[in-house]
């Protein structure tokens, strides 16, 4: 017997939960993150862990329906948004508002959306990202088809598409990573890992040692980061998307990481999980990490720190104002939408609606 | 006699029959120790092991392609998928070898599985969580449908699916999982498939039904009555196939029909029950059959799905039409 | 003008189009070299080149999920599915994507897409390869699904399906591929999606069908013509949505109406058609409509197709049982 | 970044296209290979090759509908068939009458399936394996059901599921692997790569270097081997099937052979095929280098070989002369066994077709 091919899976962390960054802060400077990277980055995933905690409020008040949180994911979510360019296409699942948000839509948007208004998928800023995605992993074929379209086109851009550890067990993700290997295609997978599928815990999920080894059966390459290190997510999502837009293929991350919350405002967490496991978890969540960080490097006082807290929760509130305040849709528009040009048959039965009513 | 919910009554079926039969299997996502989103499974695995109560890899057509597997091995796999949302990367499964098994080894090798999917509107669900689209599976031959209505229809009609030797698809109503108790006695009695329910005798016109517009249609039934249309109400139960003769029977007593669904119009298991009629029982009808349905429109989200749903005031003018016709 | 077949006027079609509008894409398996496994594409990859029309890996969901991606970003995907008894690992990419991103997005993005498969049977193929699901489709908000019935409409229709903004199931009845030629004009001039065409004029009874079945119900009207029954032939040609106005007029007239098709009985586009008259055009009326179609039955392995297959004789029979009523 | 995880894929090949065996006869013996096997094994290759000439012809003559030619795959095909115990379960596609043959298939029942008839698939020894599967890779989810069966019943028994190198790239085949791993399943995946799905070549399948390595997306190991070497063949799918039985979890086999005959019998390979390609991979072929190892080695002589060949003729030809005088199903059988019980609206389409014709 001979070897005819190896593989390996490689594991990287910039920032570790105690704080302390695996290089200096000129070192990472020249990676191309600085101070104010720093910064831009807290702020950004402060605002996420701001929004989705209004956003549960809202639903438990019974002004959202309901809503899946990113507590705990707000660094890899965050690092994608902010290394992506502006012309490359976002493909979401359903627990991406930090993404979201970074790369253009607001936050009404994200409201009206769970809200149970279509007109929160009509995205303004990145008006060619998909929308929201809820069945897990369908959206990975679409990333192929977007990757292929750019390739065909010879435009220098990156389709990245996430999923989770629950979506690697279906058959789209891996038709797409096959695909994506077979022609070489512009498009980024990004696994987040958070430890859970609703109940069912990651090692329910798959027998494998690691998620990031899925890609070896599309024939290219995957790795793991620690996805609470919004750095290390950074560094290593930069390395792959700037591979890719040079016509170097695909690459997947998995990116590791704790859902903090319950599954949905649905969902009850307690009836599967146990206690100590999330307090584990709360002690590697991103957000204090990076805070100390800035603190331990004095790149932010407290006072700074509460300033940016009090303009997140403005900025939060006026969105939550807007949307409660946003004016209803007809009811046309359930018909409106369906085909450019509305057929007879919808004609009739939108008339039968707007007077029988 | 247990006061029962409908998901507790689908609950009780199922652990009622794996105490019976130990062949009796359950998998999907999140039955284990979660015991499923609406709970349906709660308790099961605690009662009967981990490897009888199998929580999947998330993967709608694994989890009907290996309860085939299970099937001719001699199990009786209960999957669950968990919204009907999601059910059609299991479709292939179920149309290319779930529905044909027996049919394609000359009876060599069957498939007696139930698939449980909850579906419908009405619960202010996120996208993808308020379809109805029974039609497509009650045009695939060598399976059936079945819907209940109330939960001592969910505990019967579930327990005659799972002993059942060929392939059921059981669609259980969510927006009714919880409206409605009634007593049930979990006693293993199941009732018969392929029949419907007369919920309501009457005589001036007929009203077909099933799942949760069952609500609404016994709402308007007593409405007309109170004005004096004395409306025979009948609950399909069976999808596929459908019990042709207790509807012709009715339609020849009432010569009037008006179907309710909440289903998109066109295609819908309500067409197949007006072209039934039309076929059969054309001679006894006195008025056109009326379809009060969802719209050809994908199902809105939760703001205005009220908008879609079939009314009480929609299915009565349905009717009064249908009287002065 | 040349003389073409079905297939060849369906490969002249994404031929004119591909040349006219560099937007057009060709992807699916074996399009490329092969040309397809009936020859639908044959020398597309020739004229317009391994990145324009694309050998896909074997994976139907991937076909359609990626023909999305490229419809969003401006494309216009032709996407085969080398048998309709394939297509249904695609079918959760139609219904809950393909089918929807329009109406998701309020607009901002859609889905011009086509999924081309040859169905139907006749053909003496293999198992899983005759089969005619088109009512799974035609229940599908969102999506047109078309059937053309000669080489005239398949190269208007194919024409008409590439440049709708909106996505379309395009179905190729395979038992007539090659079954007759007729001049057709490759001038890109698309026919009407969303009407019927009257194949005949008649005033004694409406024959409803589509697809390969057109064949026998043409020859079944010729036959009733010499027994002096006058049948009007519409071939519905649009599925989805269905051109009520012109089956309704036609029953106005004729009073009668035989619906034939392939697929199995229940719950299929016949039914539809049926429902619409029932609730409608029932006062027109003067005879039960009647389905001549497919059993309730898995599609049988060849030997036993033609007795599965509605014959020109069983098309008369239910004309002749409508006159006499 | 470290290395938290590495993989390899192995090749053997025991027996090559030169008919050199990378061992003794009495190694092999006592591996379990006697030499009364590698007759044994020249027989059923030989059947199947005879039989495979002669279904073709029976097409070309109108009296069997398409046919799919194993031609060329004689060697991992039939290995399987020998390897497997008569209590496993085989689960296979369409090109699999010579593992179905030694399974106990009769080549009148295979005959009479790809005539058109139903009964062909009522196998009579084998009555648990599948049937035919015709929607590609669909058949290895039955797989993880009926190996998850005799996990549970702790029965020691083994699933064996084979499928192509296009069915590689459907969500089916990574969903099965994916399950297998998770519950350590005992199944052996065969993936038989004979570097054509169709007109679609391998390369343009998958940008992976090996099939064997999707394997690693299951978190189990896999391997290539030589698929027209069937005493390699045999070796390494005794050990994954009896590691598989010992409840050491699924394996993977990627078989390497040449499909030298058309897709089937409605394909022209010509049309998208190389001719020097073809006449490369019939110097490869498998009879051909076991035919020459039984000589080389005294085993056989050339008018025993004749003596074979002249058995299997007749053996075949019995058997089509049964096919070809098979009564007729009656057109009750489209009905019969679509329910247990025929419910009344069937009973009535019946009477329709029973009295309308
Ligand atoms: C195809 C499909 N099946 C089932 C569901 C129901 N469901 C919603 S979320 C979820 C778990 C997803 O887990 P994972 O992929 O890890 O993502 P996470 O929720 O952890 O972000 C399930 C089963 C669904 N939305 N889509
Ligand atoms: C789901 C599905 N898609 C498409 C087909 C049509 N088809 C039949 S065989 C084949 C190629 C299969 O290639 P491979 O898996 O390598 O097996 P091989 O024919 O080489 O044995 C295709 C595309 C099918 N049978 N099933
Ligand atoms: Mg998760
Ligand atoms: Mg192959």
């Amino acid at each position: 017997m001979k070897t005819i091919a190896t593989f390996s899976v490689k594991y990287s962390q910039s920032l570790n939960p105690a704080a302390e960054l695996n290089t200096s802060l000129e070192q990472l400077a020249t990676a191309g993150i600085h101070s104010s990277d720093l910064l831009d980055f807290y702020q950004s995933m402060l605002l996420i862990r701001t929004f989705d905690t209004k956003a549960i409020a809202l639903q438990r008040t019974g002004r959202l329906g309901t809503y899946p949180s990113c507590l705990g994911q707000e660094a890899i979510s965050t690092a994608i948004g902010k290394t992506m360019h502006a012309e490359d296409v976002f493909i979401p699942g359903y627990r991406d508002a930090a993404t979201l948000i970074c790369r253009g839509t607001t936050m009404q948007q994200i409201l009206l959306y769970w809200g149970g208004d279509e007109r929160g998928m009509n995205f303004t800023g990145n008006n060619q990202d998909l929308p929201y995605n809820v069945p897990i992993a369908s959206q990975c074929c679409h990333s192929i088809g977007i990757a292929y379209a750019f390739k065909l086109r010879r435009e220098p851009r990156v389709a990245v598409v996430v999923c989770g550890d629950g979506g690697t067990s279906e058959g789209d993700f891996y038709e797409s990573l096959n695909a994506a290997g077979t022609w070489q295609l512009p498009v980024v997978f990004v696994v987040i890992n958070n430890q859970w599928a609703i109940s069912v815990p990651r090692s329910k999920q798959s027998g494998c040692t690691t998620l990031a080894q899925k890609a070896i059966a599309g024939g290219f390459s995957g790795e793991q980061v620690d996805g609470n290190d919004i750095i290390g997510c950074h560094l290593q999502l930069t390395k792959a998307i700037e591979n890719a837009r040079a016509g170097n293929g695909p690459h997947l991350i998995e990116a590791i990481t704790y859902r903090l919350s319950d599954h949905t405002t649905a969902d009850d967490a307690s009836r599967y999980r146990d206690a100590d496991d999330l307090q584990q978890a709360w002690r590697e969540e991103p957000l204090l990490r990076l805070r100390n960080l800035l603190l331990n490097h004095q790149l932010i006082s407290e006072s700074q720190l509460e300033a940016i807290q009090s303009q997140c929760n403005e900025e939060v509130e006026a969105c939550v104002a807007e949307y409660l305040a946003y004016p209803p849709q007809p009811n046309s528009a359930i018909f409106e939408y369906m085909y450019q040009q509305m057929p007879c048959g919808l004609k009739q039965q939108l008339s039968e609606l707007e007077t029988q009513r | 006699m247990p006061n029962l919910t409908l998901i507790e009554a689908v609950n009780a079926a199922m652990n009622f029959e794996m105490s019976a039969d130990k062949n009796v299997l359950v998998l999907g996502e999140d039955v284990g120790v979660n015991g499923g989103v609406f709970r349906a499974t709660d308790n099961l695995q605690r009662n009967f092991g981990e490897m009888r109560v199998i929580d999947t890899p998330l993967a709608e057509s694994l989890i009907c392609g290996m309860s085939i597997g299970l099937a001719v091995q001699g199990f009786k796999p209960i999957a669950e998928i968990q919204f009907m949302g999601f059910i059609y990367a299991a479709f292939d499964q179920l149309i290319c070898h779930a529905s044909r098994m027996r049919n394609r080894t000359r009876g060599r090798l069957s498939c007696p599985m139930v698939l449980r999917a909850p579906y419908g509107g009405g619960i202010r669900a996120p996208e993808h969580h308020s379809e109805s689209t029974e039609a497509i599976f009650a045009h695939v031959p060598g399976i059936r449908v079945v819907i209940p209505s109330s939960p001592a229809r969910a505990y019967g009609l579930l327990l005659a699916a799972i002993r059942d030797p060929d392939p059921v698809v059981f669609l259980e109503p969510k927006r009714i999982y919880r409206a409605q108790s009634e007593m049930v006695e979990d006693n293993g009695v199941a009732l018969p498939l392929d029949v419907c329910f007369t919920l309501r005798l009457g005589c001036d016109l007929t009203l077909i039904s099933w799942g949760a517009m069952l609500k609404e249609t016994l709402e308007a039934a007593e409405y007309l009555a109170a004005i004096g249309i004395d409306a025979e109400v009948i609950d399909l139960a069976s999808i596929k196939p459908i019990d042709k003769v207790t509807i012709l029977e009715s339609i020849q007593k009432t010569g009037r029909c008006v179907i309710i669904s909440e289903a998109p119009k066109s295609g819908s298991v309500a067409a197949e029950i007006s072209a039934i009629i039309a076929e059969e029982g054309l001679t006894s009808l006195l008025a056109p059959i009326l379809r009060v349905s969802g719209y050809d429109t994908v199902m809105p989200l939760f703001k205005l799905e009220q908008q879609y749903l079939p009314s009480v005031d929609k299915i009565v003018k349905a009717a009064q039409h249908v009287m002065e016709f």
